[in-house]
């Protein structure tokens, strides 16, 4: 029987770049700035770090390991690539922690970043995958406005209390970045706002997308044993889950467009593995996958903070800002961050890691004792998605 | 029918210096050589009572002529007979006055060939365009040379030596003429080592593109002596067209052009010659290339079929010989401003037959020929002038 | 006897009024409207479209060839005619042969055709054409033409219309035509065209004919021929051969416009909607030279009125609201380009792995559970296809199944602004089949404001994109016509 | 039987070293060489020298039916098979068509019109063949490629060929390629292209057909089978069980890949060889595949002095440089020419039975025969009264000649200006092609070939020119 993660690595230092249009900085910039800032934070020395998972997704941010070891210059350590879509970072985590509690190594870092804004172009391209070029005309945003008219529709909301409802998502976390100093964007934005703004792929508009950033995140991940050498307020990982579906949403009648089963059965196997049974009460505070609006209200039911098809009523009552019974995305989440790939799941996780040693500032939440990432990488009908749980 | 012989007379004439007149326009020609012709002849513009001009692709309409001459309200009319053309509007002017229509008419040809930005004269017109498309000059006369050449048995090299001798000695006369417009000696070395343009003919085979305008001013010969103690008098003017393009004639031999014979019998005839190499003066013919001046010799019938290679190793067409041919230096020297080219060649004859050609003047010069050839040869002017009635 | 055993056609869904193009550039307007291939049509996909109408409960294993004609072709080296075919899902063992340069080509791919047949070998062979000229901004040409296309299946049993006999003349003229490197239709002076090409050549044709099978005027209930850019030559030539006005079918001058190498057997395709049995019908065209032909409408006629057809699908139309998209449908000027990423390059290899699931539009049914399904991939590293279902796991249990003539239903949709496309938003359809199966496809035809969840749509083969020196071809949907 | 009647082949008089190319470029050469069309010749003046070689003692009057196969046609909206039929002189009461966009259309265009021929709608169809494609510049399919045309005669009296059947396969694959607005050709990866595409199909095809008459390969004296390259066809007849001395040679070495026209003129190589009674097994490819059961008759010694592929091989002369084919396939900017011609549909309308069919005017009072055509008699003057005769095939002799340095306009000089003379005193004003200007002597015997004259008005100004007489024939 598979054991579980719960309580045997932790991690004891994370650096986090500013995220953003950093025009002046290189992805080895960006890699060096999260690196120290982590080693720093652990008190550890470059030499200590034994091994590396290093997460990005494309080619133009780095390849293989040298990616990682040529601007951090490690020497001749054992560095892994991970690739894995939008859960990139968080699968860099979680292999890092899966060697350590083997006891393979003692200390070793995860690193995720992406440079995306050298591209002169918004959006991300599949690379140079060859394909018979007959996909769909779509982007991102389009494949995720078919959850939004799905969900209107199967909920009978009109289009304008739909969107209307979506709305309170990107006001509350453009509200939490704009408390975070790392925030690509930190502006408070209105409703009306939100409402006004130019169509991208209807039913979404401009504020229920993510932006286009960049950043990195790293880890330093030793023993849960250990931990306590190195700091005394270390933070435990409770569960690493991941979730890949088979790709039905596009074959399949089954499949409703208004949950991403990946999602669910992610959350389901995470909150078994740390021993939550009700995670609307157990869980402290969340950081997902919003890289749309609809996204994070979807998240929400399928991670059970919702009940299905009521997200709607939580989001009016407040429940996941701030000041709500479950905070989430206290950071300003993807929507305030953006996303670049391989940063996101350590960046989220880096935030979870300040809530619960209370070093977040005016964000702090009041004595949180588990937090949760997720991560969704491909499309709604097609997706990985990884959720971690750590805690104190 | 009746001749022309001796029923009119040109009592003026004017010519431009013919060059690369970059700075000069059509109306700067014109007006050059119809001055010239007024006061050679001693008249006032108002004088005229009708006009001619021949230009082939620098105007249209007698109002290219009018226009810069001011000519009030006179009739004018453009002739275009390809080469022949200047010698078209010499001949219309004489024919007009010999009616009786007229009594002082102005004859006019000019070209601005120099605006168009080729090397070569302008596009013949009117061919069908598959056969249009590569016909050059050069390459249609450069046909006479090598059938001419192979006909008469001269190598290769014999036939362009003999030729060369032409370009030789036209440039020498050129050389001694202020109004032309290449002035300079050859050796017949540098011609038969000039570049091929056409094989086999060279650089020096051909005849420069060249701006110039001339004019001749025509009375009855009856009225000549009240302008001038010197007037000059028609004594025949034929002219041929061939019915077909040489190139498509059937049988066509390629080595001489009926339309020369043709033209210049029916001068001859007028004029009432017998013996043109005898009785002729002097002749400015029709030298394009090289080659065409050999076989006019022939069609002209200055030198026997097939032998023009004797007369001109002689020297029987240098300013000392025989029979001067191309006194002024010809189209060779002058270059080839089409519609203004007959009445150069007039003007040359005439200025010899009133004996004012200084070191080129031919001794008691009587009888002057000019003669044209309009091509693809199918059109040829010869014009026959004298000094005296009789 | 040989004869036309079906019929179809295809008019694009847009028109737009010549008045537009007086308004963009002034000049003479021609009255009425022409019709226009939407940005992601062309000569293949409307002959696909009128191949499909004509093939309306026709089993694809009947038909042994398919030749296609048209004067614009999308390749210069690659068989279209092929390309069709393996949309209509026809066998391999057939014939298959482009017919292009002369807009005479429909009739001389039919005269093919009915050899091939009187010769033994084939038995029933589709002829498709289409054509999407160009004409240049500005000029006459740009009102007049149109575009469209029509098939005719020729064979020997269930004839609904005999070919009783044949006349053809060859003749070098080209008054109207277009060089290897020409984007644009070129003309000579209209009248020399039309004195010297049209009105000369096309009577000689139609007297030669009907002298040949010792017929006269009288004897024809319609007479089908094709009409030129001038469209008062296209009475006159009758008056002049003592037709009736009445004889005469119209030209689809003032709906369609002149569709080229298609607008004779469009033409047709009209005068057979209407045509009684026994009814007997000259049929010609014309393009450097003439085909002439004599048919005799059978009582099986009555048996292919389900045909959209050029009735149905004129009657099914929108209007475009200006001159402005035309020009940018036809790529005739050049927009920003999209700050997108690239697109993956398209792998040929891919495609022709795929060619029947991406061209045939060709999913599965699972023998185990019968779920049918179409896989098209999520793009990284081509289409596969299924190996397993999706629904009950099983490995490699499956049968072929067909979606191209399925009706669907929108499941969810979206209306893309970002993505690259010539006419904005993109409209994204995930629809469910009836019988069953799900995809998700690009959306054409449509108007954006109209699409609803649970919205019909069928399926309609389009041009993708270009990509590379590949025409993309793919099936998209669209809201159900006619 | 129906059958083939009788066969001709082109071959452009220059040929390209491969080493030349490799020369140029770097990288290996290919072995031998290939031929390239004159810069005046196109797919069209091919498929006339083609058909005229075909139809020689066959007047062009009696055939029905001109099929022309090309993806290189040089019009997309005008039949380029009426040209070359208003070119043979043939009537104006026949069929024509242009075949298209696949390297099959030759054995597509062959099977339309055995089709015709059987179902009685004609009883002779000429069909010709000819491509002359583009590779890109620095390419290897650039040594590949070839031009070339062939010409068949099908019909049923006096077949030398009968065709006892044939199949056909249909293919969608994108192997080789060319857009609408592609000038080279495009290709995929090699191994796939050969492999999916040409092996696959037409080792489909040929085993079929054999399966289907009960044949095998030792039945069969020729196996004429495109192949794209030597390696790939050698290992194809090997598979369908052919030993060396059966199979023909694909003219890779000599002439080079010549796509529409390429099997056709492997079987018209195959033809010159044959004897009466043999079998031949002929299959082309190109997305799909044809493939045919040919029976040679005793009448296939009636057309034996066809130039064909073998005597216009021999006829040649090589390219001597790389930058000349470059400049014959305008695949460098050349200096723009002041040209004269000016391109008019009305005229060559009018004038196309003496531009494209080589119609003189023959005075019936005199006799005499002028060239173009002249309404008054050029001897007699007697009007109207002529008969037209056509000069296409007439042999001539070079009457005078001038090698003009100034015509080109500095391209490929000198042109050679040309008056030939026929018999009867003829005149014919034209240009020299396909010779050395060294070579060329007033007197000297000359034949006429159509060429591609200019680009005018946006046509393609096609005309007559003279050359030096191919061997044969």
């Amino acid at each position: 029987m598979a054991e579980s993660i719960k309580n045997k690595v932790a991690i004891v230092g994370m650096g986090c770049t500013k995220f953003g249009e950093l025009w002046d900085k290189s992805a080895s910039d960006l890699i060096v700035e999260a690196a120290y800032e982590a080693y720093e934070d652990a008190g550890i020395e470059p030499k200590d770090v034994q091994a590396a998972w290093f997460g990005t997704l494309y080619e133009f941010s780095g390849m293989a390991g040298l990616g990682l070891t040529v601007p951090l210059r490690l020497q001749y350590k054992p560095v892994t690539r991970v690739e894995n879509m939008c859960a990139t970072g968080s699968d860099a985590l979680r292999n890092a922690c899966y060697a350590v509690a083997a006891g393979v190594y003692d200390i070793v870092l995860a690193l995720g970043v992406e440079k995306l804004k050298d591209q002169g172009i918004s959006g991300l391209g599949m690379g140079a995958f060859a394909s018979t070029g007959v996909s769909p005309t779509i982007t991102a945003p389009g494949m995720f406005a078919m959850m939004a008219t799905k969900y209107f529709a199967r909920y009978g909301l009109s289009p304008d209390e739909g969107k209307r409802m979506l709305a309170l998502i990107p006001v509350r976390s453009h509200h939490n970045g704009a408390l975070n100093p790392k925030a690509h964007y930190q502006r408070e934005i209105t409703i009306e706002q939100v409402l006004a703004a130019p169509i991208v792929a209807w039913p979404l508009g401009i504020f229920d997308c993510c932006g286009m950033s960049d950043g990195s995140a790293a880890a330093i991940v030793v023993r849960a044993e250990d931990a306590k050498k190195f700091r005394p307020d270390p933070v435990y990982v409770k569960a690493l889950q991941m979730c890949v579906g088979p790709g039905e949403g596009q074959i399949s009648t089954d499949y409703d467009y208004t949950h991403v089963e990946e999602t669910y059965r992610a959350g389901l196997a995470a909150y078994a593995e740390a021993g939550i049974t009700d995670p609307r009460k157990e869980v402290s505070m969340a950081e997902v996958h919003d890289c749309f609006s609809i996204t994070e209200a979807t998240i929400m039911e399928d991670l059970q903070f919702s009940p299905r098809g009521r997200v709607k009523e939580d989001l009016e009552a407040g429940t996941f800002t701030l000041e709500g019974d479950l905070p989430v995305q206290p950071d300003g989440g993807l929507k305030c961050f953006g996303h670049p790939i391989g940063a996101s799941g350590l960046r989220m996780m880096y935030e979870m890691y300040l809530q619960l040693q209370g070093k977040a500032g005016p964000r702090q939440i009041k004595n949180p004792q588990l937090g949760l990432t997720h991560n969704m990488g491909g499309q709604p009908s097609s997706c990985t998605v990884s959720c971690l749980i750590v805690g104190l | 029918m009746e001749s022309i012989r001796d029923k009119v007379a040109i009592i003026g004439m004017g010519c431009t210096r013919f060059g690369e007149l970059w700075e000069k326009g059509t109306d700067d020609l014109i007006v050059e050589a119809a001055y010239e012709a007024y006061e050679d002849a001693g008249i006032d513009p108002n004088d005229i009572q009708a006009a001619w001009v021949g230009t082939v692709a620098s105007g249209m309409m007698g109002e290219c002529l009018s226009t810069p001459l001011k000519l009030r309200n006179i009739p004018v009319t453009h002739v275009e007979n390809a080469c022949a053309t200047g010698h078209e509007a010499l001949r219309n002017a004489c024919f007009a006055v010999a009616s009786g229509m007229y009594d002082i008419v102005l004859a006019l040809g000019f070209e601005k060939l120099k605006d168009t930005g080729l090397g070569g004269l302008g596009v013949g017109r009117g061919l069908h365009p598959t056969l249009e498309m590569r016909r050059t000059a050069p390459g249609t006369f450069a046909f006479i040379a090598t059938r001419y050449f192979h006909t008469y048995g001269l190598t290769p090299e014999q036939g362009k030596q003999t030729i060369a001798k032409i370009a030789v000695k036209n440039h020498h006369n050129g050389s001694l003429h202020p109004k032309a417009h290449f002035r300079r000696e050859v050796t017949l070395e540098q011609v038969i080592n000039a570049p091929i343009i056409a094989w086999p003919l060279g650089l020096f085979d051909c005849c420069p593109t060249t701006d110039g305008a001339a004019a001749a001013i025509v009375v009855p010969a009856a009225m000549a002596k009240r302008f001038r103690q010197d007037p000059i008098y028609i004594k025949g003017i034929g002219l041929s067209s061939a019915q077909l393009l040489p190139h498509f004639r059937p049988n066509f031999g390629w080595t001489s052009f009926t339309v020369n014979k043709e033209a210049s019998r029916q001068a001859y005839e007028q004029a009432g010659i017998k013996d043109p190499r005898k009785e002729i003066s002097v002749a400015c013919v029709h030298d394009c290339f090289t080659i065409t001046e050999l076989v006019i010799y022939e069609d002209l019938g200055f030198s026997p079929v097939g032998r023009a290679k004797e007369d001109v190793d002689a020297g029987t067409f240098t300013l000392e010989g025989e029979l001067p041919i191309q006194s002024d230096g010809g189209l060779k020297s002058f270059g080839h401003p089409i519609g203004a080219s007959g009445l150069r060649m007039t003007y040359e004859t005439y200025k010899q037959l009133q004996g004012k050609c200084d070191v080129r003047q031919i001794k008691n010069a009587r009888l002057g020929l000019s003669h044209t050839l309009g091509g693809p040869p199918q059109v040829s002017c010869v014009t026959i002038v004298g000094n005296s009635l009789g | 006897m040989v004869g036309i055993t079906s019929y179809g056609a295809y008019i694009p869904l847009h028109r737009l009024s010549r008045e537009e193009f007086f308004r963009a550039w002034g000049g003479l307007a021609l009255p009425g409207e022409r019709a226009v291939a939407n940005f992601d049509e062309d000569s293949v996909t409307m002959a696909t479209e009128a191949a499909i109408d004509c093939m309306k409960g026709i089993d694809p294993k009947t038909v042994d060839g398919l030749f296609f004609a048209t004067t614009t072709s999308p390749y210069r080296e690659k068989q279209c005619s092929t390309i069709i075919s393996v949309a209509l899902d026809l066998g391999r063992e057939i014939r298959t042969a482009d017919f292009t340069g002369s807009l005479r080509a429909g009739t001389i791919a039919i005269a093919s055709a009915m050899d091939a047949i009187n010769a033994g070998a084939a038995k029933s062979i589709m002829i498709t054409a289409a054509d999407l000229r160009l004409g240049a901004p500005a000029g006459d040409f740009e009102q007049a033409l149109g575009d469209g296309g029509a098939a005719l299946l020729l064979g020997e049993k269930g004839v609904i219309a005999t070919i009783e006999g044949s006349y053809s003349i060859s003749d070098d003229f080209s008054g109207v035509w277009r060089s290897d490197a020409d984007t644009f239709v070129r003309t000579w002076e209209d009248r020399m065209v039309l004195d010297e090409g049209y009105s000369a050549v096309l009577p000689e044709a139609i007297s030669g004919l009907m002298k040949k099978y010792n017929l006269a005027p009288g004897d024809f209930a319609k007479v089908v021929y094709d009409a030129p850019t001038d469209i008062r030559r296209h009475p006159r030539v009758a008056g002049g051969l003592k037709f009736d006005a009445a004889q005469l079918q119209d030209s689809l001058f003032m709906t369609v416009g002149n569709t080229g190498a298609a607008l004779a057997m469009m033409m047709l395709v009209a005068a057979l909607e209407e045509a009684k049995p026994g009814d007997r019908i000259l049929f010609a065209s014309y393009g450097n030279g003439a085909d002439a032909f004599v048919l005799q409408v059978t009582p099986e006629i009555e048996k292919v009125r389900d045909r959209r057809g050029i009735k149905n699908h004129l009657a099914s139309k929108r209007v475009l609201a200006n001159y402005e998209t035309y020009v940018r449908w036809r790529g005739l000027i050049t927009l920003e380009a999209a700050r997108r990423p690239d697109r993956s390059p398209t792998s040929i290899a891919g495609l022709w792995r795929d060619r029947r699931i991406i061209l045939g539009l060709w999913g599965v049914k699972c023998k185990v559970c019968g779920t049918p399904q179409y896989a098209q991939g999520a793009g990284l590293g081509g289409s596969t296809p299924l190996r397993v279902c999706v629904n009950c796991q099983a490995k490699d249990q499956f049968e072929d199944y067909r979606f191209t003539d399925k009706k669907a239903e929108i499941f969810t949709f979206t209306q893309d602004n970002l993505a690259d496309t010539v006419d904005p938003p993109a409209t994204i359809t995930v629809v469910d089949f009836e019988g069953g199966g799900r995809a998700v496809f690009d959306m054409t035809d449509r108007d954006p404001a109209e699409v609803k969840v649970g919205m019909p749509v069928e399926m309609t083969f389009r041009k993708l994109y270009f990509d590379r020196g590949v025409h993309n071809y793919f099936w998209k949907t669209r809201p159900l016509r006619c | 039987m129906i059958g083939i009647k009788s066969y001709g082949a082109y071959i452009p008089y220059y040929r390209l070293s491969r080493s030349e190319i490799a020369k140029t470029w770097g990288g290996p050469a290919l072995p031998g060489e290939k031929a390239v069309a004159n810069q005046d010749e196109d797919s069209i003046t091919m498929a006339v020298e083609a058909a005229f070689d075909c139809t020689r003692g066959i007047d062009g009057a009696n055939i029905d039916g001109l099929f022309f196969a090309s993806t290189t046609s040089p019009y997309k909206e005008k039949q380029c098979s009426t040209i070359i039929a208003t070119v043979l002189d043939m009537g104006k009461e026949i069929r024509t068509a242009d075949f298209a966009d696949c390297l099959r259309a030759g054995t597509t265009a062959l099977r339309a019109a055995l089709d015709a021929v059987k179902a009685g709608s004609a009883k002779n169809i000429l069909v010709t063949a000819a491509d002359c494609r583009l590779a890109y510049p620095y390419s290897m399919l650039e040594q590949s490629l070839g031009d070339a045309a062939a010409c068949f005669l099908i019909g049923d009296s006096d077949v030398a060929v009968e065709i006892e059947d044939c199949l056909s396969i249909s293919y969608e694959i994108t192997d080789v390629w060319r857009t609408d607005e592609d000038d080279f050709v495009r290709e995929w990866e090699e191994r796939w292209v050969i492999t999916h595409g040409y092996s696959q199909n037409v080792e489909e095809a040929a085993s079929a057909i054999m399966k289907r008459n009960g044949l095998s390969a030792k039945d069969f004296a020729k196996a004429v089978i495109y192949g794209p390259d030597p390696r790939s066809h050698a290992a194809l007849v090997r598979r369908l069980g052919f030993e060396e001395n059966q199979v023909q040679d694909t003219l890779f070495a000599t002439i080079g890949n010549t796509g529409t026209p390429s099997a056709p003129l492997m079987l018209v190589a195959a033809l010159e060889e044959a004897k009466a009674g043999d079998n031949i097994l002929f299959a082309s490819y190109g997305d799909g595949a044809d493939a045919f059961i040919l029976k040679v008759t005793e009448q296939i010694e009636r057309i034996r002095e066809r130039r064909g592929v073998k005597i216009h091989l021999a006829s040649k002369a090589l390219l001597p440089s790389y930058g000349k084919y470059l400049s014959f396939r305008k695949l460098v900017q050349l200096p723009p020419q002041a040209l004269r011609g000016t391109g008019s549909a009305t005229i060559m309308w009018r004038t196309k039975n003496w531009v494209l069919g080589c119609h003189a005017s023959k005075c019936r009072k005199c006799g005499l025969i002028t060239y173009p055509i002249q309404r008054v008699c050029y001897g007699c003057q007697a009007k109207d009264d002529y008969d037209e005769i056509s000069l296409s095939r007439e042999k001539g002799t070079l009457f005078t000649f001038s090698l003009d340095n100034i015509a080109s306009g500095g391209i490929n000089p000198p042109i050679i200006q040309s008056v030939v003379r026929f018999q009867g005193g003829t005149q014919f004003y034209c240009m020299m092609t396909d010779c050395d200007p060294k070579e060329v002597r007033v007197d000297m015997p000359v034949e006429m070939t159509l060429r591609r004259l200019h680009e005018e008005a946006n046509f393609h100004n096609y005309f007559w020119k003279c050359r030096p007489p191919r061997e044969g024939g």
